[in-house]
């Protein structure tokens, strides 16, 4: 039967590149970063190489629980929080997590919820919504939050971040049509990376590109090379800027790879081959940005080891302090569950509490 | 002023618009149409578009977004057009709002109102009838609330609004229209957390919520032709339970009579029974029987007038109570 | 901020119309219907404005419950219903009532579920899953559907139907994406009536039109005019034997409007005006075809007002047949909830019914 | 065979797909990954990828295609990767899987099975360790199943499989691999819906199911040494619930300490108790205890061990039901 009527898709959409792998500038862009800014993008990214080390290395040692890798992925994390003010609102996923530091959150929150304990709580002056586990819960949250600045009349910008994966999710859809018929100041920000834990991209979705789902909510949507710090940044500050100016929303594919196993209890290799893994090893954000900067002549010889050293005290300080945080108590579960507690509820608290000093021992069991 | 349940609750939405500009209304049909119930009629008109306004038709985003205005500081009031519909908002509702205060360690909160209409006997479609409090009584985090008059409808709702807690609301659709009563005009509330007597007795506690607490008042007062004392506990809140006013009461009576439309198997009567015979065992002269929709999901219409408990069925139980 | 990178949708979908509002044949196409489908087409048509009238004042005289209003949409319906197979599944909501009578199940069927009753068990050669009130949850099981029949070696096709409104809903992204990541013989068909209650189109979603959201599932579609039942034929016969024969899904948007209430219990001035109303009201689907047919001489006098006496004739026996059965009894209810009742189901069931018998006159309260 | 849970799983899922071309698995990485604790492990490779598959990752229509695929005649196994995000899939269960039937006055029924794993003490991130078993039990039209050893794992899984209603079943994750047990070859069922007395005993009769119809079992060992007999009833089926041999081991011992790790407040735990005190009450000697996760949302990692139900729980609680 020959296909009369339907129209097949036809949305075309390059991929951004401003860089290239052997860290040649291919382009420039009104919103790319300034000097400064490059070399904090480098900094951030050194940073996140070294935060996943001891974070892996940390949960080998049993002092924290599964954790998600985040290694290859530095530059869109570091691109997207960089392209961010402080006070606007980040609200993504594990897979964040650089992001999330590179935004304002502590470390030591980060690793705090890691070891399994109470997370403190952000700055007062940084925005964000908690690291998102159930995935693309937090879609809808974005564009909540986009609206709460909108009728506060803040120019605050909420970026709501997830996975190629999440954006099978129902509430992904939800979020972004909401957002858009809402036109609130809202980014979406999909890291790419190419796997939802074994799931490779094209049977998690048949579109050619995440980016082209935007037009399903008449946004407006780009591809950009997830491993080019530059470019990352420079798209992202363009739609977080347009949104802040009250253009509205726009959907963001950063096309990236996820070098390392999805957590720690993963094990890759059942579902994908050395090979592809070691070609995506070719293209090292962080080497292509130190390429540039080397070409750029911004580089300073040994300032990548220096930063990396600096990232592995930083983090041994983190893990200290982390490490020296009290246990969570039953006490605080019932206090952190409820803002206006009943009677009824402090009285299942003081319950609870005084069965299990009743058992003492049950801590240890 | 004089006002029925839906323009009571109206009412306290317009109160709480008026006073905290935070306060936004959300929802399918909420605008212009001013709900299906016109539970939000005139609000749109009065407040403007950016206050009360309609969500594309996506129960799990209306949710949602509220978590996320809430964590910006607003306070939503999301309308979800029908009870039977909670179920998927559920994820939005126990995975984010109930637990943003303690992912944060209380840096955000989820200060939200979810409204629902919710019970049979309105002749509707499929599950638009269905009573689904104790998905959220299971679900700690969260309040539920659900009035059975005028004042504690209007009361109820401005203390949700006012609570830091996401509050799930539940309306008696049946009763919606039925009862007039005066109210106070302006802010007042009715605690979360706290059970009412609606009537006292002496010889059984009849305890209920919502459209089957006025079941219960009406059952009591033909029991009391009978010459039974029912007392009548209301909870209006049915989480986190008033379970010390249930205890007080069944401790005073000896017998319990719980009644609710939602499904019998663990449903919140359950609940009910599980702490009156944890708390007043010694007291208890018979065990404590329930009346409850079936262990069927909520039926075709022709058999709802069954399903849903009615005077009958409650003066069945009470007598059985009774002679035990 | 000047927009570098965005990119703007661009989608172009432009209406398929094959018979114009004075009833003037614009086109023709391969999957056209011919003379004898056409008076088919008409057949049902007539039917349906009938089978609408007769519902609204049975509902009047309290004799059913609420009801959703069908009258403008008749060409969508039936065009639907016309192009697919009696074995195809036709998976849809209250808007398609129409379209489930034409496609086989019984006029009775649909009047015992308005009245409250337990339904008639669909015709063993029909395709169809239950009339959907929750909005937008049919669509998953269309795709479900469509892969059973596929992994079955049958040629069936899922035929999934909602409303504007419901392309909104998650479930409608997770039903659409699950059936192109698996290539499933399923066609999603989305009547577009202008209104979901009282939310227009153009708040419901900001895409320009239902049919690009195909896109963001890699899924061609199309939008059709709605009022004409020649083109939906043509374009959803098109869809489902491009799916029958492995090709794929697709998305149709048929565009029309909602002439009357929402249901018997709306009141659509609360939201619109009368002049929109009346506007759509000159180009009434019946008229449309019916000046096509008497144009292409298929038309004899007084055909109209024949189908008319016959589908009031139809819609009397329906009534009376269904008004005869018996209401659902208790019983009923346990028997139909569980296939494979355990023992404690069956002492509920036998302790629910007793308790009821005890009552006695609780069925008249 | 020796088998521990996920084995005795993964060869009923096995033995099914077998014997049954209709029967499919889907999930998400069910297939090359072999499941995240490899319940499906080889059955892609050995059966194909028509018939055991991937998913996109969504919830909601990881159930809804199953249902659509039961509509049509086939037996979908759908995993859901841990327990915590069946409140996305609720509403095609609840609204969906479980009126299905009903709707269609028995035409068309959804005979699916929806596997998740469940449970704490594991130390997952948030949300994987919630038990939701009573967002089901309280869901007429939807069975729960939730086996607690190698052997009932299988017969049960194969029991839900041929099992014409929609069955969720809940696969205790702490003891996925702790337990090893022959286990028959091939296929046999443990019937739905029959609760098994795990351990006879005079003193108390201790209810539970899951991974805690292991730690009441142990707890039931200790407590023999200090001279206390418990009878231990694991449930199997948690809904609908095996009410008779429920209540025919307290009318026995006349006390009971029921256990579960899921919530406290309206959970499975409040229906077993108030139906104990419904039909035993006069065999009572002491109000029925419960055993459960507090009233809080599962708790951070650090504190899981004092909020899912130990052994020490459970004999403090045999302790004072004794004392009454
Ligand atoms: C609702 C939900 N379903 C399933 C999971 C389990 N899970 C954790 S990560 C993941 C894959 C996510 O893939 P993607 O969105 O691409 O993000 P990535 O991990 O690749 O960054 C899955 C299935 C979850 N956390 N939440
Ligand atoms: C999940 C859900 N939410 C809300 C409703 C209430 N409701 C019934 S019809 C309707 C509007 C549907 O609009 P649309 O999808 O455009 O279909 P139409 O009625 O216009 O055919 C709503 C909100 C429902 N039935 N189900
Ligand atoms: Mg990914
Ligand atoms: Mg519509």
């Amino acid at each position: 039967m020959q296909a009369n009527f339907l129209r097949p898709p036809q949305a075309e959409f390059p991929v951004v590149r401003l860089v290239g792998v052997d860290g040649a500038r291919l382009a420039h862009a009104e919103t790319e970063p300034d000097r400064e800014t490059m070399l904090d993008l480098f900094r951030w990214m050194v940073f996140g190489r070294i935060f996943d080390q001891r974070m892996i290395s940390l949960q080998r040692q049993g002092r924290i629980g599964t954790i998600g890798t985040i290694r290859g992925q530095e530059a869109s994390a570091a691109g997207l929080a960089l392209a961010m003010r402080r006070s606007d609102w980040l609200i993504g996923s594990y897979r964040e997590l650089l992001a999330y530091i590179a935004h304002g959150v502590s470390i030591e929150t980060v690793i705090s919820l890691y070891r399994g304990g109470v997370p403190g709580p952000f700055p007062a002056d940084v925005g964000a919504m908690p690291i998102q586990i159930v995935i693309g819960t937090q879609i809808p949250h974005a564009a909540g939050a986009a609206l709460g600045a909108k009728l506060r009349g803040s120019d605050d910008v909420a970026v709501g971040c997830c996975g190629d994966g999440a954006t099978s999710e129902g509430d992904f859809h939800e979020g972004l049509n909401f957002a858009s018929v809402h036109k609130v100041p809202a980014v979406f920000f999909v890291q790419n990376n190419g796997w939802a834990i074994s799931v490779p991209r094209a049977r998690q979705t048949a579109s050619e590109t995440i980016a082209q789902k935007a037009w399903a909510y008449g946004m407006p949507g780009v591809v950009v090379d997830g491993n080019d710090a530059v470019a990352v940044y420079a798209v992202v500050k363009e739609a977080v800027e347009r949104a802040r100016a009250g253009d509205g929303p726009a959907l963001i594919e950063a096309v990236t790879y996820r070098v390392g196993p999805h957590t720690t209890s993963d094990d890759p290799r059942r579902y994908r081959s050395d090979e592809e893994v070691a070609q995506h090893e070719q293209d090292d954000p962080i080497a292509r940005l130190r390429r540039l900067l080397e070409r750029e002549g911004i580089y300073e010889e040994g300032m990548q080891e220096r930063l990396e050293e600096e990232a592995r005290s930083e983090m041994s300080a983190a893990i200290e302090r982390a490490e020296a945080a009290p246990d969570v108590t039953p006490d605080q579960m019932f206090d952190l569950t409820w803002a206006a507690p009943t009677e009824s509820v402090q009285k299942d608290r003081a319950q609870t509490i005084s069965d299990l000093q009743e058992l003492g021992e049950v801590g240890k069991e | 002023m004089k006002a029925n349940i839906v323009e009571a609750i109206q009412d306290a939405m317009r109160v709480a618009l008026a006073r905290d500009k935070d306060v936004v209304v959300l929802g399918e049909d909420v605008g212009k149409n001013g709900g299906v119930f016109r539970a939000t009629d005139g609000l749109q008109a009065e407040f403007g578009e950016a206050r009360v306004f309609d969500t594309p038709l996506a129960e799990s985003s209306i949710a949602g977004v509220g978590v996320g205005l809430a964590a910006y500081g607003l306070r939503p009031i999301c309308e979800i057009q029908f009870g039977g519909f909670l179920y998927i908002s559920l994820n939005q509702i126990a995975s984010q709002a109930a637990r943003l205060r303690l992912r944060t360690a209380g840096h955000l909160q989820a200060a939200m109102v979810i409204r629902a209409p919710y019970g049979g006997k309105v002749r509707t479609p499929d599950l638009h009838s269905d009573s689904l409090e104790t998905l959220f009584a299971h679900t700690p985090g969260v309040k539920v609330a659900m009035p059975s008059t005028p004042y504690n409808a209007k009361g109820l709702l401005l203390a949700a609004i006012d609570d830091p807690d996401p509050v799930v609301f539940l309306e008696p659709m049946r009763i919606y229209r039925g009862l007039r009563q005066d109210i106070p005009d302006g802010h007042y509330t009715v605690p979360l957390g706290v059970a009412r007597i609606a009537r006292e007795g002496t010889d059984v506690t009849l305890v209920a919520y919502g459209a089957e607490a006025q079941t219960a008042l009406e059952a009591a007062q033909q029991l009391a032709t009978e010459g039974v004392s029912c007392e009548v506990v209301d909870l209006q809140t049915v989480s986190p339970l008033d379970r010390e006013t249930i205890v007080a009461s069944v401790q005073k009576t000896g017998r319990a009579v719980v009644v609710h439309e939602a499904v019998r198997q663990a449903g919140i009567g359950a609940e009910i029974a599980a702490v009156i015979q944890e708390q007043a065992f010694y007291s208890l002269a018979a065990p404590v029987q329930r009346v409850t929709g079936w262990n069927t999901p909520f039926p075709f219409v022709q058999a709802e007038h069954l399903y849903v408990p009615g005077t009958a069925h409650i003066a069945q139980a009470v007598r059985r109570v009774l002679q035990d």
